[in-house]
């Protein structure tokens, strides 16, 4: 019945996109190496822009490749590297007691509730609005630039300011602290 | 009208006072000398405005010197100030009781700090006393405890941490409901006129309708603030520790003043906001006053020091001025509100003095002491007459207040008045039999050879024994000033079932 | 026709699920970064589904503004697993305890 | 005559002030001058609104000064009442003060405080003055608060001495307790009356209920017996004997002590409406002038005797106001006044000449060493017990017919006491100045001298009073005298008076009889001081235990109860209450820190469990 109501090609997308996310997410959550946790993250990543090129949000899709798979996890392959940290990790000794259990549970009624919430809400036509202009090939970078800067102009601002905190912040965190050692000593 | 500048200036200078004493770190004696002329000033300054305070105008119903400006619409401040004939007499005792304190109660140690916090606690307390808005009124009243807390913490005995800490707990947690409550009012006000702005505007608030019930609620929720802060009995306990823990400027400034804004605001707000509430209130406070009375006599009977034993007859003083606060006639709150003042006047007397045997002789033990007289008649006449005006003796200030006091309580709550009366031979008994051990008998040792009063001293002393012998003999001025401001606020709650 | 917007909000509740059990299990500082990347993945996935079925461009400009913050906190977050490197020769959680009660 | 009135209270006040702010650059001498002078013109001033008065066309002239409480409906001036019982008041205070303060100078002569001395005793004139002029209670109030500090003062002169600044404080705390009497008094008629001023009040008395009548005149007995050292306040009076002879005298035997009375008599009006509360007052009276004469039977101390027989002799005065006998009362009071100081000066005197021994054991004999006091103290000692042509008979007789008129058992108790007065000052008489001479060890045997002029002077002049006293109310001219010029002042008099002259002569008979009883006991009793122990109670000499049981019964009790409170209930109870909810916070607190682990995966949890909840309750609401 679900095959007959959708056409094959999207179907096809959204279950190869979600093979992608799911893979790589519990592929993270499982391996115990954390370069491989990085590589399994950049699959989910890819999952993700495969499901939003999906929904005509090609843009985003770009920038998560660029920015995410790009940056970000490259950021953490840098740092694993640059630690030494690339040893296992003990998965299978937990030293919190019933902390997994208690996660599965409250993960489980999260993501149960969650569900739930969207079976029974009405908004959740099933089918996609008919009326979308989201979904023209060419994407829809003017529309999400021209919301970027203007309605959204302050936010945007904001979030360039704090990005430069953030690397300041980052270098200030990192640095070596053998400056104020040197004059406390002296 | 006359205008509100007055009042700002009396909350600037000390202001200005204050920053001026921390500033000067560099030359030994000048803050000391910035607090003093700022504190003149501050004095010279609340003469003018008890002068120029027109009582007409309160007559006609109206605040003197009063002004509003809203600084926050959304969150109600504002900066509103007015005085009546009831917050006059605070005025002119807060200017007074700092520059006594810096004058008579001088401490070297770390001098611009322990003075900026001095004029910092001048300036919050005339702001509580100058509130015309219970926002601002909760604002400079919490602010209080901060000069309050270092002055103990820094410069006190040596419990000096537990007495700052007691003190501050004790009246934080008493504002918290005071906060509570103001904050329940203000939105109930606002409900009631809708569309209307937040605002903590005492006059618009005392206009709220409300049930017995929630009148009661709030009622209790002010006075636990200011029952704390007087000390009324049972909430009095931070009182004695921390009297005897503080330096003498500071146990001057919360005794003779900071108490008062107890009591001022139980009769200002507590009172004046809530006259459903009286009605079942008013027995309960009155039989705690009374308590009070009794109580603190006895225990100063036996207690061990000095500043212990002026804060457990404070509480007993405290119980006289509350009686005529809750007792719902004229005659009493007029009573009341200038025992405020006399107690202030009587308390610093009090604690100069003792604060000069301290110096001599480093200790405050009643029992290190006897036959002071021997060797110093001066301190000990300057100590009889503040003595006998916290007896009540008849023609020095306490007796009018409390006569009054006990007057009108007679003639709305007699049986309260009558067990009330007995606190007068109880203060009598406690008083002479302190001052029989510390100034009779024969001195030996160091008592013998313990100095008079330097005239420096004796000249601090000046100002308290001539307001004591003053307003004794001819208090008529003062309670002019007093009478019609107090008259109306009866008349405001009169009307719920109260006979003058 | 497409497939209806419920999958993919489906897809995005079970990311989010994984990522925050991975979040509540794992020891390793860097792998819990990880999954809470996973999470606000799970959240993007959520908002642009919802921009195309409400057909409001909002969802996707908001998306922007949680990529540019997920950014802005693994900066700061890996900076933090720096320092503590350094005095613990760790990136173990449990082993920084020391804000106990 | 305002002006004359306001300057005869303001001398002694003029006198106070001009010694406290100029007194250290006086000497002694202008200092005695300064203080006798200013009471001495005070006493002339006196006399000539004396006469002013009864030349004026009203007998209550109101002298008002100046506003000195007004709030509401309360007005309280500060204004004087100028009328016969005041002035006559004013007459003998001033009088026999300005006496006092003259043998004061010699009395007091090389004493380190000598100025203190007087600068308390102008305050205590001063004071006495604002009492009787008072128009109104409060004032009157202000100057009763005045003496009885005064009082304090010199009672307590000698501080190094524990027991004279027990005493002091004694005085004042007693005194303090009949206070409560008086407030109560004035907080009632404010409330009915709404007025405290004499006048204003006698007018509108007629409205007091019976009830509320007799709780007022309830009231202001206990601040008499406060004052007037009555039953049962009248055990601080032998203590204060601690005090400097000359204020014995002055205070505690001549003005003082009578302010009882006096308010008595002044409330007359009031005293009227209520039966019972007179009937109350005159068994008080009756009772203390019997008890106090008993105890002084056996008091070795001769200024304590003379103490307790103050008490029975204002007994005497309560007694007379109790039956509506007021000019009696004050006829009494104004004798007692002459004949008491005499006495007190005279053992002053004595004192003085024995080097301060005032243990009678160790006098006897003095009769030829002081040629002047002994005469004097021989009248004094006649006039109290009764003996006519002096004050006392006459005095004395006046009460005692009014009682017999009135009451048959109080008289009976009147003449009891009557006995016993003239039983106990014969045996103080005889001690001090007959039998043998046993001072030698406290003289060091040397003579005991005479005092200076300015101490026999006021002696004489006091027995000269003494003497002739008693022509101020003689039986026969009873409307021209004293009791005819006090009568406009009185609301309530006793049907006195109009017994027939033979029931007059009667009870004079018996009176004399009395005197003459005790007299001839005493001297049987005590010509020999060797065997007469046995008439020596110790049940009496320590006053009937009545400070033992004030001490077990209210004294320790409270100390107790004020330690208590210091040490248990004021850190455990109360505080503890508090410290227990701090306790109690603090343990749920170390309960709750163990919530925090310091694990960030716990916090983690318990967000994630958190949403869950969240979202639990979201689905439940959409379902």
């Amino acid at each position: 019945m679900i095959g007959a109501a959708y056409s094959i090609p999207s179907v096809l997308v959204f279950v190869t996109s979600a093979m992608l996310i799911l893979v790589g997410a519990i592929g993270v959550i499982s391996v115990k190496n954390p370069v491989h946790a990085a590589l399994c993250l950049i699959m989910t990543l890819f999952g993700v822009a495969v499901a939003f090129v999906a929904q005509s949000a090609d843009f985003l899709a770009a920038v998560q490749i660029i920015v995410y798979a790009g940056a970000i996890v490259v950021l953490f392959l840098f740092v694993i590297m640059f630690l030494g940290v690339d040893r296992r990790e003990h998965i299978h000794f937990e030293p919190l007691v019933g902390q997994r259990a208690f996660a599965a549970v409250g993960v489980a009624i999260t993501v149960g509730g969650l569900i739930a919430l969207m079976a029974r809400s009405h908004w959740v036509s099933g089918a996609s609005s008919v009326t979308t202009k989201l979904s023209s090939g060419g994407g829809n970078v003017k529309e999400l630039g021209t919301a970027v800067f203007t309605t959204y102009l302050f936010a945007f601002e904001a979030t360039a300011a704090l990005l430069i905190i953030a690397v300041v912040g980052a270098v200030l965190l990192a640095r070596r602290e053998s400056a104020t050692q040197g004059e406390e000593s002296a | 009208m006359h205008s509100s500048w007055w009042l700002t200036f009396l909350l600037v200078v000390p202001l200005v006072g204050a920053i001026g004493a921390a500033l000067t770190r560099k030359r030994e004696g000048r803050a000391y000398a910035v607090a003093i002329a700022a504190s003149v000033l501050e004095l010279a300054l609340s003469l003018v405005v008890a002068f120029l305070y027109n009582d007409h105008v309160a007559k006609a119903q109206t605040f003197d010197f009063a002004t509003r400006h809203v600084l926050s619409a959304p969150f109600g401040l504002a900066y509103d100030v007015a005085i009546d004939g009831i917050s006059l007499l605070m005025v002119v005792l807060t200017a007074l009781t700092v520059l006594l304190a810096l004058l008579g109660a001088r401490d070297r140690r770390q001098e611009p700090a322990f003075v900026a916090w001095l004029l910092l606690l001048t300036c919050f307390t005339m702001g509580s006393f100058l509130s015309h808005d219970l926002l601002e009124f909760f604002i400079f009243f919490e602010l209080t405890l901060i000069p309050c807390y270092f002055i103990i913490s820094q410069w006190g005995g040596k419990e000096r941490s537990k007495a700052a800490l007691k003190f501050f707990i004790y009246t934080f947690t008493g504002s918290a409901f005071l906060l509570i409550g103001i904050l329940y009012l203000a939105f109930a006000h606002q409900h009631q006129l809708p569309g209307s702005a937040l605002t903590f505007s005492y006059s618009a608030l005392s206009a709220t309708a409300m049930s017995h019930g929630t009148a009661v609620w709030l009622f209790i929720a002010f006075a636990i603030a200011f029952a704390v802060k007087a000390p009324i009995w049972p909430l009095h306990t931070w009182s004695p520790l921390t009297y005897a823990e503080a330096p003498t400027a500071g146990s001057i400034e919360m005794s003779a003043l900071l108490a008062k804004l107890g009591t001022y605001g139980l009769l200002r707000f507590a009172v004046g906001l809530f006259p459903l509430a009286l009605v079942s209130m008013r027995p309960v406070i009155l039989t705690l006053a009374v308590i009070g009375i009794l109580y603190g006599s006895m225990l100063a009977c036996t207690t061990p020091d000095l500043k212990r034993f002026v804060a457990y007859s404070s509480l007993a003083q405290m119980g006289f001025i509350t009686l005529g606060v809750m007792s719902g006639s004229t005659i009493a709150t007029v009573g009341a509100v200038l025992l405020m003042f006399n107690h202030g006047v009587i308390t610093i007397g009090f604690f100069l003095i003792i604060g000069f045997i301290e110096k001599r002789r480093g200790s405050i033990l009643i029992k290190d002491f006897k036959g002071l007289q021997g060797p110093a008649p001066i301190m000990a006449a300057l100590f009889t007459v503040v003595m006998l005006a916290s007896i009540g003796l008849p023609g020095l200030s306490g007796f009018v207040s409390e006569y009054l006091i006990l007057i009108g309580t007679f003639a709305t709550h007699s049986w309260w008045a009558v067990v009330a009366t007995f606190g007068v031979v109880a203060a009598a008994l406690y008083l002479l039999w302190a001052y029989q051990r510390v100034f009779h008998g024969k001195a030996e040792g160091a008592n013998a050879e313990m100095a008079d009063a330097t005239t420096h001293e004796q000249w601090v002393l000046v100002p308290v024994i001539l307001l004591i012998v003053v307003l004794g003999v001819f208090p008529k001025p003062v309670l002019d000033r007093i009478t019609p401001s107090v008259q109306q606020l009866i008349h405001h709650v009169a009307p719920a079932g109260v006979n003058k | 026709m497409n497939v209806p917007a419920a999958w993919y909000l489906v897809l995005a509740a079970g990311l989010f699920g994984i990522g925050a059990f991975g979040l509540l299990t794992r020891r390793s500082a860097l792998i819990m970064f990880m999954c809470i990347e996973l999470m606000l993945n799970a959240v993007n996935l959520t908002f642009v589904t919802f921009s195309r079925t409400l057909n409001d461009i909002s969802g996707q400009a908001i998306v922007f503004f949680v990529m540019v913050v997920a950014a802005a906190e693994v900066t700061v977050g890996l900076g933090i697993v720096v320092a503590v490197f350094r005095r613990r020769s760790s990136t173990s959680v449990d082993e920084l305890s020391e804000m106990k009660g | 005559m305002a002006t004359v009135a306001t300057l005869l209270l303001l001398m002694p006040l003029l006198g106070f002030l001009s010694v406290l702010l100029l007194g250290r650059y006086m000497s002694e001498k202008q200092v005695g001058v300064v203080g006798t002078g200013v009471v001495a013109a005070s006493f002339v001033l006196a006399v000539i609104t004396f006469f002013m008065l009864i030349h004026h066309s009203s007998r209550e002239v109101t002298v008002n000064l100046f506003s000195w409480i007004s709030v509401g409906t309360l007005h309280v001036p500060a204004a004087m009442l100028v009328d016969p019982l005041s002035i006559t008041m004013c007459l003998f205070v001033t009088g026999i003060s300005a006496l006092i303060h003259l043998y004061s100078t010699g009395y007091m002569h090389g004493e380190k405080d000598f100025r203190k001395f007087f600068l308390y005793l102008n305050l205590f004139v001063f004071s006495m003055l604002l009492l009787v002029l008072a128009n109104n209670l409060v004032l009157t109030f202000v100057g009763w608060e005045g003496v009885g500090l005064c009082s304090y003062w010199l009672v307590s002169y000698y501080f190094d001495r524990d027991s004279a600044a027990s005493a002091g404080k004694k005085a004042f705390i007693y005194n303090r307790v009949g206070d409560v009497g008086m407030l109560i008094a004035m907080f009632l008629l404010f409330s009915r009356l709404h007025t405290l001023t004499y006048l204003t009040i006698f007018e509108r008395s007629g409205t007091l209920t019976p009830m509320i009548a007799t709780l007022v005149v309830l009231a202001l007995l206990l601040a008499a017996t406060g004052k007037s050292a009555q039953i049962p306040l009248f055990n601080w009076l032998p203590d204060a004997m601690e005090g400097p002879t000359p204020v014995s005298a002055l205070i505690h035997a001549a003005t003082m002590v009578t302010a009882g009375v006096y308010l008595l008599v002044r409330m007359s009006p009031v005293l009227a409406l209520s039966h019972s509360g007179r009937m109350t007052i005159a068994v008080i009276g009756g009772v203390t002038a019997f008890v106090a004469a008993t105890i002084a039977t056996s008091q070795k101390d001769i200024k304590k005797v003379l103490a307790f027989s103050t008490i029975s002799q204002i007994g005497y005065m309560v007694l007379a106001v109790g039956v509506g006998a007021y000019g009696a009362a004050i006829f009494l009071m104004i004798a007692h006044a002459f004949f008491k100081a005499l006495l007190f000066l005279g053992s002053g005197s004595v004192i003085h000449s024995l080097n301060g021994e005032q243990d009678m054991r160790k006098m006897g004999g003095l009769q030829k060493y002081l040629p002047l006091t002994f005469p004097t103290f021989l009248i004094g000692w006649l006039a109290i017990s009764g003996i006519p042509p002096f004050a006392g008979f006459w005095s004395k007789g006046d009460v005692l017919t009014n009682v017999f008129e009135h009451n048959k058992a109080l008289w009976a108790l009147g003449v009891l006491t009557a006995i016993l007065t003239a039983y106990y000052m014969s045996r103080l008489f005889i001690l001090t100045f007959r039998g043998t001479e046993r001072f030698r060890a406290e003289t060091e045997g040397h003579d005991p001298h005479e005092s200076p002029w300015v101490m026999t002077t006021p002696l004489v002049v006091l027995a000269a009073l003494t003497v002739v006293g008693g022509i101020l109310d003689l039986p026969w001219v009873h409307h021209d005298s004293l009791a005819g010029f006090l009568a406009p002042t009185f609301g309530y008099v006793a049907a006195g008076g109009h017994a027939d002259t033979v029931a007059q002569y009667g009870l004079a008979l018996v009176d004399v009889a009395a005197a003459l009883f005790g007299l001839l006991a005493a001297y049987s009793i005590w010509r020999n001081i060797s065997e007469s122990k046995r008439w020596e109670s110790p049940f009496l000499e320590h006053v009937w235990h009545w400070d033992d049981f004030y001490d077990a019964t209210i004294g320790r009790p409270l100390t107790e109860a004020a330690r208590f409170g210091d040490d248990v209930i004021e850190p455990e109870v109360i505080d503890g209450a508090i410290t227990g909810l701090a306790v109690s916070v603090r343990r749920s607190a170390e309960g709750l820190r163990k919530v925090q682990s310091g694990f960030v995966r716990h916090y983690a949890l318990a967000t994630v469990l958190g949403l869950a909840v969240v979202i639990v309750f979201l689905v439940a609401r959409v379902g």
